[in-house]
């Protein structure tokens, strides 16, 4: 057993760490997220200098054929610096092509950092049913159209590519007859509402209206894709967010030791110690089950996976709520404002808590399982 | 032991009702129950629409302009008020400086102040709260030196709420720098357009801009404008913090904001019904509702001492109102789900930036905004971190 | 709107308080819970001659006609004083005759102190839910015999006569098709198995087999009655809860100021007074409640009854359980005891938690009502 | 980044499962299991068995009758002790006292006790609390003055676990009243029939004698009883606290308890189905078996820094442990409901005093004795607000 990065690891990261603190500090990231475009080229680049594109997608396809693990590390680094560049989006949709098959010329420019994309899975009405969906497919096999409407789509406005879930067959909330299809975002038949998120970040509203597509796997049957997918993407968040956390902690642990009022460091009330011992608490417990996911969530045991990638979104969160809460409560004024890095990732918490299933989704997903009946 | 209210405070209830249902304008109630922003001509309109049916400030003897009403009274008109959807009469003036005024100013300035203070003519904002001297008020450092019939103010106020419209802030200022801390301290009523006053936004963590920088660079106040003695300013501030707070619980805000959750929540889905009636949803709902039944209780058990002053009873109020607000808030964001995450400032400020594709989604677009903004309130106003020390020393004797 | 008892229930209180004081204190309590009776002969005279038993008993029987608000006072001073004698049974069991209607005979009784009383209400299955009821009544209207097995029967083993509910007809849960019934607890055709519970009260399992009853009313009606004297005694137990917390809190408070630890009494460390400030605001909410409750308790509405009294239970619930809990851990060893009374109010906090509905009951109940679902 | 088992771990488990399902007495299984209370006889019985495999004391030195085991098997065979229901070896000599007499004992010393503990000849109790030093363990007055070939003790310890039983104490003792508070005291190894020796019971909340008071009267103790040097005993108890703490965490009891909480929510019953499957219910235990899952990554994450003591870090563990401890006990008086009222000291106690209806009942009957028991967790080994400000200072500086 072994809970340390392995070399190659931690080179990456370290390396990633450099450049965000060289490039990618929060003034510039300020400028990025305030931008029209939203996103930075240069950042872009960088990450697929970085090998990051590469990361996950498997060697065949000139990746590094990384798993969950491997992206541990990536996702803490990108937490930790608060990065708004559509990077997750992108390899969530690899993840998906990936495991649907069929694309890997595609693959291989999203490796080559070419092509970014975007996953298309929500509908208003679905909150975080991922299953529920509107959406349908129509036409042929060999030229299938989408009709719908998407919501919050990380990235939608960024994509070159959009990977979406519609129905060929079956009820609104059924399992069965979910497609998962492609979509060039330049196509016909599409309308992209981009706009900011309360994180930063890009999100977009997307109206397809008989946009051609091209299925991915046989029609109707992608749910097990689209559930493995997004419990891979899910894992991945959580190692982001335990990055965030890291970070949030440390800023508010100096923020203790240096404000003073009453002629002391605040650091020195014991009702704030005793504060910061429970969110430090609460840190390492969400850090173990964020390493439990990324050790399970490419597991070829789907009940396994989706048990620890639950378990560890629901702890992840609670920590998340916790840490992020009480890190804004204990700077103060200060933690409020937009002019310090925290209130930043208290947002992306907040954000990452709402993207995939919240915590309560979770844990009814959780205790779904046939494993938890069973004493 | 009888918890009910009289026959004549229904009847006042319903006068209240009637006056909200006639006067209130939509387009402000539409503003405060879909958590849009309030600008200031939103604030002075309907501050003026009460003065101008007398009832803009409550809490004042009658001889200034208040309403002769009883704490029953003030509680059923600002619960209905808030109810109601109304923007707030925002305190700085009616129930912070004016108070002090009324009780330690001089007659020039009751006369001049009061009026204008009851009818919006001036808008005040609070300069307490320095970049050094948070929790610990008693530490500021901006000082009034005297010369001649001037006060020459230097120094930095910060988190002052809404500074950008006002026309007169009240100063916590230091007159005596050898004094013990809070024995050198004055209060000072300054014109905001003296020259040496600049006005620096402090853009909060939704976007809003809502507090500011006040700094203050030999800015001369008149003589006149200083309240009571020189030196006994920290009185006059504790004076003011013992003063009316159970308004603090917020009580009808949190109801009229209860509503809305539930409405939300009938609306939003799960499984294929209506999120209120999923029985994990429906109990996180239903323990803010009775949280919030409880607090009610207490506040009516804080008024019925009659017009004694709550005094330390007033930090259980102010811990238990946040809490129940941030809960609903946070609710909100949950039953919103993904639909809340999207940013839209444009929406915010009431212009319609981004084509929505559903009034569902314009409901949601301010909930996060909303949520995060409402962190501020365990912050403000003495941390609820404070009022835990004042239960702990004034309640408990620890 | 007046929330000071009147003065004749300030005088009452005045007196039991100073009875209990006098004659009732830890020591006196614990030879009787541990006396092979469980109860004092001489304390029952003595609530009596308080005129407790009369107090809700109406003018008509006897009694003083008092309401919930009058009991709470009482309550609350039982609570303070951990009084275990069965006098909640009883006067449950009042409640019910009350409601029911038809034993005016029985009352005077109970209001003379000359009956005990007890209610027989929860199965072995049936937990919270008090229409779950698979005993049974068999025989003609007139001559009603009862058969079943009744399980913690508060009281069971001291009572003169017993209320039992079974089924006339229906399903097991159904709240159509419940009678209520009073049986002679020398009767035959019962066996009584008396023990002592975790407070110190006692408690029984009853065996009916075909004992003779009396119905309260006609066969299969009793649930409207049933709901609505439990939903009294809920409220009751609220008020006695906030007696217990109230004292317990009161210990807790003079232990941080007298117990020296580090050269310095413990209440100087903020994390202590904070929790203590933390366990005042519970105290006084659940207080309210408990207020509100004695309100509302014998309301003709009866929605607002259900409403009311549940959102008490569930709030002094909570609040006895944080108060109970810390109370102990800040008591640190003392409090887990045998020889403090802080252990003794816990325990007796827990138990009236698991009494007519825990906390999760009445949420569910208090979400169930019709009204919860106007927006 | 690795969080699997290796196979050799996994033959190993296997070994300690053959171990435990050839030599764990049904009995003893059945008690633990089923929360009934365990007597001398039966931690006793259950140490010699092991003992008998050589198993007693896993982690001592092989050269004194340990196993060699690696901290991942250490691990496993507590994890699969307590999941089989074992009863636990008790700390006070295997875990305690040897690993300071190891440390800094005589050769005497070493070569008559450890075998001794090994094999359970001697019960050992641990003398530290005094009724005026818990929290504050430095403050300790039983005194021990030196008198020719012996000290004598006089003074008073308390919350002596199963002193009863004892026939070793070992205890802090004062020989320095002039010197600063830790630098005065001294470890000495006491026999409990020496006379002078009181041991007076205190009965818990849940009536259960496991606890008690020694007094010492003038109690005679051989100089050869003292371990290491006079006035250095601080020392030595500080140095058992960092020892191996990660078996605080329970995690392997804490799995089991979780068992017999879902059998329990199975066989309960709302609304006619299963209580397991109410989704507020529900929601409730997977909290826990989320948290406890946590813990297990969290403390493989500490035994993977392979031997290095876990220091402050242990601080987080018997937090953590702790808690979950005290929910699932709690979430188990919860299910059983009103079933839990009944208190039977007899069945608690092994025999069967009343008659009961069911085997459900005598399943509940032990549980909210169980529970109230359990609140010790949060209060003894340095209660959680002790550990609170170790991790403040220690891991965070503050």
């Amino acid at each position: 057993m072994d809970f340390e990065p392995k070399e190659e690891q931690r080179q990456l990261a370290d390396a990633l760490r450099r450049w965000i603190e060289r490039d990618y500090g929060f003034a510039a990231r300020r400028d990025i997220i305030h931008s029209p475009a939203g996103e930075s080229p240069e950042a872009w680049r960088m990450l697929v200098e970085l090998g990051l594109t590469a990361l996950p997608v498997p060697e065949a396809q000139g990746g590094f054929g990384g798993g969950a693990a491997d992206m541990f590390f990536v996702m803490q680094e990108l937490g930790r610096g608060l990065v708004a560049e559509p990077y997750f989006a992108t390899v969530l949709g690899a993840r998906v092509l990936q495991l649907a098959g069929g694309q890997e010329e595609l693959l291989e420019r999203v490796a080559a950092g070419e092509v970014k994309l975007a996953c298309a899975l929500g509908e208003a009405q679905s909150r975080h049913d991922l299953a529920d969906i509107a959406a349908k497919v129509s036409g042929p096999v060999d030229a299938a159209a989408v009709s719908g409407v998407k919501t919050v789509v990380e990235g939608g406005g960024q994509a070159d590519m959009l990977i979406v879930s519609a129905r060929s067959h079956g009820g609104q909330r059924d399992r069965d007859g979910i497609s998962l299809l492609l979509v060039d975002a330049g196509t016909s038949g599409l309308v992209i509402r981009d706009g900011r998120a309360i994180d930063g970040r890009r999100c977009a509203g997307v109206t397809f209206d008989h946009a051609p597509a091209t299925l991915l796997g046989d029609p109707g049957t992608a749910w097990p894709v689209l559930e493995a997918a997004t419990d891979w993407g899910a894992a991945l968040l959580c190692a982001e967010a335990v990055g965030a956390m890291d970070a949030l902690f440390g800023a508010t642990l100096d923020y203790l030791k240096t404000r003073r009022q009453f002629g002391v460091p605040i650091g020195s009330f014991q009702a704030l110690q005793h504060r910061m011992a429970d969110m430090f608490i609460h840190l390492e417990q969400a850090r173990s089950m964020a390493m439990l996911a990324a050790a399970k969530a490419d597991s070829g045991d789907a009940e396994e996976r989706r048990r620890v990638v639950s378990a560890a979104r629901v702890r992840v969160g609670e920590a998340a709520r916790f840490v992020g809460q009480q890190a804004v409560q204990l700077h103060g004024g200060m933690g409020i404002t937009d002019e310090l890095p925290a209130a930043h990732w208290f947002k992306r918490l907040t954000a990452i808590g709402l993207t995939l299933g919240d915590v309560d989704h979770h844990l009814r997903r959780f205790a779904g399982q046939p494993g938890f009946r069973v004493a | 032991m009888d918890l009910n209210y009289s026959p004549e405070d229904d009847a006042f209830r319903q006068q209240v009702r009637d006056f909200l249902a006639a006067n209130l304008p939509p387009d402000l109630r539409r503003k405060v129950r879909g958590h849009l922003r309030l600008g200031k001509d939103d604030y002075v309109r309907w501050h003026r629409i009460v003065a101008a049916q007398g009832w803009a400030a409550p809490g004042w003897p009658v001889e200034y302009g208040g309403t002769g009403w009883n704490a029953v009274q003030r509680h059923i008109w600002d619960e209905e008020c808030a109810l109601a959807g109304a923007p707030p009469i925002l305190p700085f003036g009616v129930n912070m400086v004016a108070p002090v005024i009324m009780a330690f100013g001089s007659a020039a300035q009751k006369a001049h102040f009061l009026p204008r203070i009851l009818h919006c003519d001036d808008w005040w904002c609070q300069g307490y709260s320095e970049p050094g001297a948070g929790s610990d008020l008693a530490s500021l450092a901006t000082t009034a030196v005297r010369d001649g019939g001037h006060y020459v103010v230097n120094g930095q106020k910060t988190w002052t709420t809404l500074a950008q419209h006002a026309d007169m802030i009240f100063c916590l200022v230091r007159t005596d720098p050898a004094a013990r801390k809070q024995d050198g301290i004055s209060f000072l009523l300054i014109d905001m357009k003296s020259p040496g006053i600049t006005v620096r936004p402090i853009v909060m963590l939704d976007e809003e801009h809502e507090v500011n920088e006040v700094f203050f660079d030999n800015v001369r106040v008149p003589v006149e404008n200083l309240v009571g003695k020189e030196n006994q300013g920290w009185t006059y501030a504790k004076f003011l913090l013992g003063h009316e707070r159970t308004g603090i619980a917020a009580v009808g805000r949190s109801k009229r904001e209860l509503r809305f959750l539930k409405a939300l929540a009938l609306r939003q889905q799960l499984g294929g019904r209506p999120l209120l009636d999923d029985p994990v949803f429906a109990a996180k709902i239903a323990q803010v509702e009775i949280e919030l039944m409880a607090l009610e209780v207490t506040v009516l058990r804080t008024i019925a001492q009659e017009d004694r002053a709550p005094g330390p009873q007033a930090s259980l109020l102010k811990i238990k109102g946040t809490e129940v607000q941030q809960a609903l808030a946070e609710l909100m964001v949950e039953a919103a789900g993904p639909a809340a995450l999207p940013f839209d400032s444009a929406l915010l400020e009431g212009r319609h930036g981004i084509a929505h594709d559903s009034a569902d989604e314009m409901q949601a677009a301010p909930l996060a905004a909303y949520y995060f903004n409402y962190r501020k309130t365990s912050i403000y106003g003495g941390s609820n971190e404070i009022q835990k020390n004042i239960i702990a020393r004034m309640i408990l004797g620890l």
